[in-house]
């Protein structure tokens, strides 16, 4: 397939779409009606003022030249980047589920009801005693997770200090251990691509707190030592993390709980097909077992005495908060329809195609997959070709390419998740691009992509000279 | 050509299902799952698959046992009416269903709509760098102190906050200090703002970061900002300014009273009320750029010499960074930003303020007429007051509440004899009806 | 300005996005699970079956490669292809809006209201007395009015056969007369492009039922002599029929019933904003002064006696129905709110902003404008070059060209209405379109468009060798 | 730059303006009108300027006035259940705010929509060519008259419709008929259906176009449909089938039963119920293409040779062939179409036969229960029913119907003693209701 995406372009003036600054801005006297005294308030406040014809033109040329899901494939390992039902926008539109936080109790059955119910099935999907909903992202999530397996530790009177995390795992990982105040311990890959049992003994000791673990792993790769690795961990009194960013490959067919892990996130802008927005809003709800839910943040949701509805309770050793409020609640809601219309059927259904449009996809392509077997996706290598290069010509065949170069263990890694939404045609076109661009010539790759709305980006430049305003654009 | 009964959201008919089968070299799914038994899943979940439509039903049923209350809240989540146009335009599924801008060839719509979100939050704090989003205005606030504790060499760890200040804000803001090991401590405040008097004894060579807010949890202008930014950079301590992006549109602008960092509430634009769901601000001066959390977008140039937008800096970032990163921060609210982008956009600078001085006016009305009541008085703090403030009643603060709820009004009880009352544009019409429901209950 | 659409093609196979039924067809077997005996049913039904997930990629493709008035300007003439208010659309979708037409009027009273406001605001803004909403298009007014009209005379004893026409007006005034049972006399335009006198009186006689007329008219031209023809037509007894195609040069300035016109019909997918939808749907409501409301289309709403609400009503000599129930509520909505949102002010203002812009922009071009002086559109003239070519290249400069090679009284027409939604900018990105254009070689007309998802398309073929259905295309 | 009040729809500012007018000559906009004093107007409409929100909150008002019933209505109008998919597709600007597609080269997506619309027409009608809309139902059945009249060289003009016939589509018809110099008359029905024997009796030259419908307008399943086709073709008279597009996806195919002309609604599918809008279904054998009403799409190729869509066979239009043109039809049911083609491609084959075949075993079983209350029987016909059907109930119909009102519930009242009553999926789940609603009344 061949796109081209659509662009507009000023091209004497060497740009796009203009910013909405360059197509007039209003500078108003704020002090002229303003009931404050003028120590209190600026003078003047310059913002863009256009007409709602022009708002609308506006931002509708800026989504043309945008990629998403709906346009075609977007494969980024890691992401899942699954179709967002549509429905699930209007459930969470409803205007009755539109209130504010502090509302009683009483006041607030029907939200505290969809929020019990969300933490119901998701503590079934992931084998866990104990959910909250409060963390906006899947970093968040960490962040709680880890927070409350320090406050478990500090509980027991246990000061540990290392959280222990395989190579190959997301940064988040890394930057969610530091931000909790622990020492990382890298956990070097072993030659199969999973976690090296030996390498685990030697790195988890006293002051191990947890091992942040996901499993698939991030090459698809599931950790089938798992029950050892657990026993390890836990044996040296560690804690289990599961990273649920790959819990699609799983629906149905194995729960973190069952394999020994204590504490989890859920993913469910990927997982649970809430749309990902251009890079959120997310969430990230926190599923523990039961020893660890004393800590989990406040409040939870509970079922009240018998026939009283729902309320709100504060568990004994909270770790407190990691959200101003309840989370991303929106959020919540689609999450909670999206896995009420699939059902333990649909569920499994999607892990099965998840996989198997991995597999089919890496039996096309022409760059070898050097682990398996893998699950829902596959790090293929583009061998002495740039990971990076390959990828911008594939935009110019109407698919979004993998993710790049991560993880490190294997070379010019090209990250690919299909997730279970693409059939068979689409992963045709994917492998169709992957094998053009991979074999085309090293001119070809430099210079692509040609079809997109801007040619190749300059990003060293970007940020050897940040401008990262109008403002820091003016007078160029 | 059928499919199989499984998840309405796979294109396979069965057909597909067994040629890339077929194509893999294996007889059914099940053989491509490297599940040791002992820890795979037979069981059920026992979810069962509901049509569209039913999930639809279910839900209107289930949100229908919200009670139908006119909400005067606030207190750090605030509604405000977003016009129709921002709804259709952030809907588009170029928006809605792209991910973070990893190939910015093919992604120009984003990040040029970040690029100016960012850009309006410039202009809003007066700062050099805004960022293109944090969770919300408490995580934001967390953010800011581990900067400060990464940007600042003072011997202290402490982050002075103020005495008043949302529950929800400090207990996320000890979260994020806790890994850094700071510890948060309060000023005390003097009629719904800081004491500055109180905070100039407290400051000191421990102080790493000292947080004020304006309008103040309890609605309250804050009137000797730039005093107490003076304090701040005495003792080389970050000035970190908690705000609202409506507020900001009026209020002295962050840079003029020597704020370093901005952080606060941007949902309060392009969100409806959310139960909570935000947009988190963070914007700081030059001199911080490389410890900025989250994403930036930045112009650059494209093969062709036009000028093109691009997510910059990323080695501050956890996916390059790792544990060195400025945070841990990878998805966050790109949408919502994207919404309040839109909504800045429809309101021009004259709507904006419009709405900013509406926020002062209507509280001002509101808490005289609730003056006026026997058994009441409002505003409790002597000062100007921004969409929200505190009102004093003889009874119980949470009786009062429950009964105005009676009445079908919510509204803050915040202490033992104090309630808080805020008003917006969304309920401005009904402040005749609380006014009734007030004296039906004092 | 430079616009490439967007493309989605597949080069070996020589089509862009697939057709839904090369995607996939299902074939059911239509007696299999039927509660009817066979000889009721069909054997078999084939159509497509794609997942949400193809249906919502397909149709987000396809609406990519389509233009719109949300992407840039749209100035065809006679179409008012105006900005429309988002807001309306979330009015009109409102669900207790949605009931059905046999309600009894008791418990539609909602929808009454609304039907009632709606007339009243339209009667006001023509300058009627009476006014139906039934009509679902424009066409479908001017042929609602004309049957007004003949029933009025036939109920006075009046047999006439001709319906009297300028030669510029638009070929839905000739359909509809013919339609309606008439012969048409076409009136030749006037040296100054307007109704010639002496040739209407020519035309004019015991046979005329009625004249048709827009005003402005197809080339923007105020029919100055209005009062004049009035009497002319009246005088003969015929009555005078208003086109409202052109009503938004018109907006607070002046009225049709003002003018002597006695039955119009209002273009609310033109004047008052309601979205084109890409052909519809519209809505031609129906304005007549008092002598022709009891021949109007059956119902009509009015209140009810005093604080009993509104009720539908026969009127007396009621021409019967044009459309089976109440015409295109969904749109009847729509510009209610338009008007609403805009109030005298609003509107009045709508028509000096359209009127401004049509003046400004033709004095930009290049082009030649034969007539003047005009209000909302102008004719201008491609002269020696051929007006549809030059339209084709404007396509490659990021707008969508006028209509052309109508009115046939200027040769080689670009009629042009750029509404008062575009401003001084997109003016001015219009106007260089038609420059560049209008300047550009021959070789470059012919080649163009070459930006757009398909280059010029074969039109001639199309009508020589129709293939309207995929079935048609099967074997190929 | 600011705006001057008037419409919020122009983005002109009061700079913009001025120059604008510079360039143009002329000092205001008054002096570019060209209007006689006579007839000027400088009067006021009295209609007061609206804030998008007052008037959302007008309308919720205005439209909370329809009382809350549960709809059993049917008759030509038919609410299913539209899948939220629809809307979000069909909402896309690129579709909602263009015009007719004059310039294919750059409207290749709606075409192509438009394209398969009639695709899916044809198949479901088995004839050769489908249109890409009318207005509705009744306005396709008068311009099928006006076809047969120009297509048919018999020397009559007499239209023969169906005793029992919408009154809305007769009405219709007429008006249409009337300036072909046609005239309406109708052949008697028996038990719901057409009388085939009287019909024959009737049936002669002077018949230029024979109509039946299946289902009828009391919801019957037509049975001798091939037979009533005989009839036409004896008398050389156009024989057009009114029906349903979800009927027709398991309905004999008209094509198979002789139909030369297809009419009917679509509007079933893909607009939820609306107050009577709809969309008019017009297919027709290739003998009649010239001389089909309405815009047709036809597949062509583009200067690259690559396949591409356009309007075609625009001669028989009113902007090219005047008065006489096919049609005076212009703007049509573009968009309906459009809504009405993904909700099709929504359900699928399967789907749509599922829709279909509960529509008749609902109105079955519902039928069933309400012939078992005393004071009812149901249905009045013995034919097999499309989602309707007739009750005849004791007391006078229209005093069941108000008393069925004042339980919530809406049917027909069709004659003294005759009710109609319509199920679909969206109703279906409320027969109890229903059922316990009429057991009260009768
Ligand atoms: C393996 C893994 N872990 C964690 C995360 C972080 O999740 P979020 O972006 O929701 O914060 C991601 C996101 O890409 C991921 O792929
Ligand atoms: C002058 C004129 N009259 C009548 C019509 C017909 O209106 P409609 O398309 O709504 O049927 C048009 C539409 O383009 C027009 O421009």
């Amino acid at each position: 397939m061949i796109h081209d995406q659509a662009n507009y372009e000023r091209e004497g003036e060497d740009v796009r779409e203009p910013l909405l600054s360059e197509k007039g801005q209003e500078t108003v006297d704020v002090r002229e009606d303003s009931p404050l005294p003028d120590d209190l308030t600026r003078e003047e406040l310059t913002l863009p003022n256009p007409s709602e014809p022009e708002t609308a033109r506006h931002y509708t040329r800026l989504s043309q030249m945008n990629w998403a899901i709906d346009a075609g494939p977007y494969p980024l390992g890691s992401c899942t980047m699954k179709y967002n039902p549509k429905f699930t926008e209007d459930v969470a539109a409803d205007p009755n589920a539109a209130i504010h936080p502090d509302r009683s109790a009483r006041s607030a059955q029907g939200n505290l009801e969809l929020q019990y119910r969300l933490q119901e099935v998701l503590a079934e999907i992931g084998g866990m005693d104990a959910v909250t909903l409060q963390p906006p992202a899947g970093a968040a999530g960490e962040l709680t997770g880890i927070l409350v397996a320090k406050a478990y530790h500090e509980h027991h009177g246990n000061d540990r200090s290392e959280v222990v995390i395989p190579a190959s795992a997301h940064g988040t990982n890394f930057a969610t251990a530091a931000t909790a105040g622990y020492d990382v311990v890298e956990l070097p890959s072993g030659e199969d691509g999973r976690v090296d049992l030996e390498a685990l003994e030697a790195a988890v000791g006293d002051d191990t707190a947890a091992l942040m673990l996901t499993n698939p792993n991030t090459v698809g790769l599931f950790e089938r030592d798992i029950t050892e690795i657990a026993e390890v961990v836990h044996d040296a009194g560690g804690l289990l993390y599961y990273d649920g960013a790959n819990l699609n490959a799983l629906l149905g067919r194995g729960r973190p709980g069952d394999m020994g892990f204590d504490v989890m996130h859920y993913n469910v802008h990927k997982t649970f097909a809430t749309p990902h927005g251009g890079g959120g809003p997310g969430a990230g709800p926190v599923g523990v077992v039961d020893e660890l839910a004393p800590f989990l943040p406040t409040p939870r949701v509970r079922e009240a005495a018998e026939g009283s509805g729902y309320e709100r309770f504060e568990p004994a050793h909270t770790i407190g908060k990691v959200h101003g409020f309840a989370g991303n609640w929106l959020v919540s809601i689609k999450a909670y329809a999206y896995v009420a219309r699939l059902g333990d059927e649909g569920l499994a259904d999607a892990a099965a195609k998840a996989v198997l449009n991995a597999n089919y996809l890496a039996e096309r392509i022409d760059l070898d997959v050097p682990f398996g077997p893998f699950h829902h996706e596959f790090a293929a290598t583009a061998g002495d070709r740039d990971a990076a290069d390959v990828a911008k010509r594939m935009l110019d065949f109407g698919v979004h390419p993998p993710t790049t170069k991560w993880p490190e263990m294997v070379p010019e890694a090209m990250l690919t998740e299909p997730t279970e939404i693409e059939g068979q045609s689409s992963l045709d076109d994917l492998a169709e691009a992957f094998n053009l661009a991979y074999a085309d010539t090293d001119e070809a790759l430099d210079a692509a992509p040609n079809r997109t709305a801007a040619g190749r980006i300059d990003q060293v430049g970007a940020a050897r000279n940040p401008r990262l305003s109008w403002q820091a654009l003016d007078g160029e | 050509m059928s499919r199989a009964n499984g998840t309405p959201y796979a294109p396979h008919t069965d057909d597909e299902t067994a040629a890339m089968l077929a194509a893999i070299g294996v007889d059914d799914e099940e053989a491509l799952f490297d599940i040791p038994e002992a820890v795979a899943f037979d069981g059920e979940f026992g979810i069962e698959p509901r049509t569209e439509r039913e999930i639809r039903d279910e839900c209107a049923r289930i949100f229908g046992r919200n009670d139908d209350l006119t909400e005067f809240l606030g207190r750090g989540h605030y509604g405000h009416y977003v016009p129709s146009v921002v709804d259709h335009l952030a809907d588009r599924a170029e928006f809605l269903t792209s991910y973070t801008q990893y190939q910015p060839e093919v992604s120009q719509g984003f990040l040029q709509a970040l690029f100016e979100y960012q850009s309006m939050l410039v202009e809003l704090t007066g700062l050099d760098v805004a960022n293109c989003s944090m969770y919300d205005a408490a995580t934001a606030l967390g953010e800011a102190a581990t900067l400060a504790d990464r940007v600042r060499s003072t011997a202290g760890d402490t982050v002075l906050v103020p005495e008043q200040l949302r529950e929800g804000k400090r207990a996320v803001l000890e979260n994020y200090c806790a890994g850094a090991d700071l510890t948060v401590e309060t000023y005390p405040m003097a009629d719904g703002t800081a004491d500055v008097d109180a905070l100039a004894d407290r400051a000191g060579e421990d102080v790493v970061m000292l947080y004020a807010e304006s309008p103040t949890v309890r609605g309250c202008i804050e009137e000797r900002l730039a005093a107490i930014g003076d304090l701040a950079d005495e003792t080389d301590a970050l000035f970190a300014l908690g705000s609202d992006v409506v507020a900001l549109s009026v209020l002295e602008s962050p840079a003029a009273v020597g704020a370093d960092v901005v952080v606060g509430e941007a949902g309060s634009l392009g969100l409806p009320t959310a139960y909570g769901m935000g947009l988190g601000i963070f914007a700081c001066s030059d001199e911080f750029l490389r410890q900025v959390p989250g994403r930036l977008v930045g112009a650059s140039e494209d093969a062709d010499g036009a000028r093109a937008y691009t997510l910059t800096l990323q080695t501050r970032e956890q996916h390059i960074r790792k544990e060195r990163a400025t945070s841990n921060i990878c998805t966050n609210q790109a949408w919502v930003a994207l919404r309040a982008a839109i909504h800045a956009a429809t309101l021009g600078p004259d709507g904006l303020v419009d709405l900013a001085n509406d926020s002062v006016r209507e509280a001002a009305a509101l808490a005289e007429r609730i003056d006026d009541l026997s058994g009441a008085a409002a505003p409790v703090h002597d000062r100007h007051h921004f969409r929200e403030f505190a009102v004093r009643v003889d009874q119980p603060a949470e009786a009062i509440a429950a009964d105005l709820e009676g009445e079908g009004f919510a509204v803050h009880a915040i202490d033992d004899h104090l309630l808080q009352v805020c008003v917006t544009d969304l309920n401005a019409g009904e402040t005749d009806g609380l006014v009734a429901a007030f004296e039906e209950v004092l």
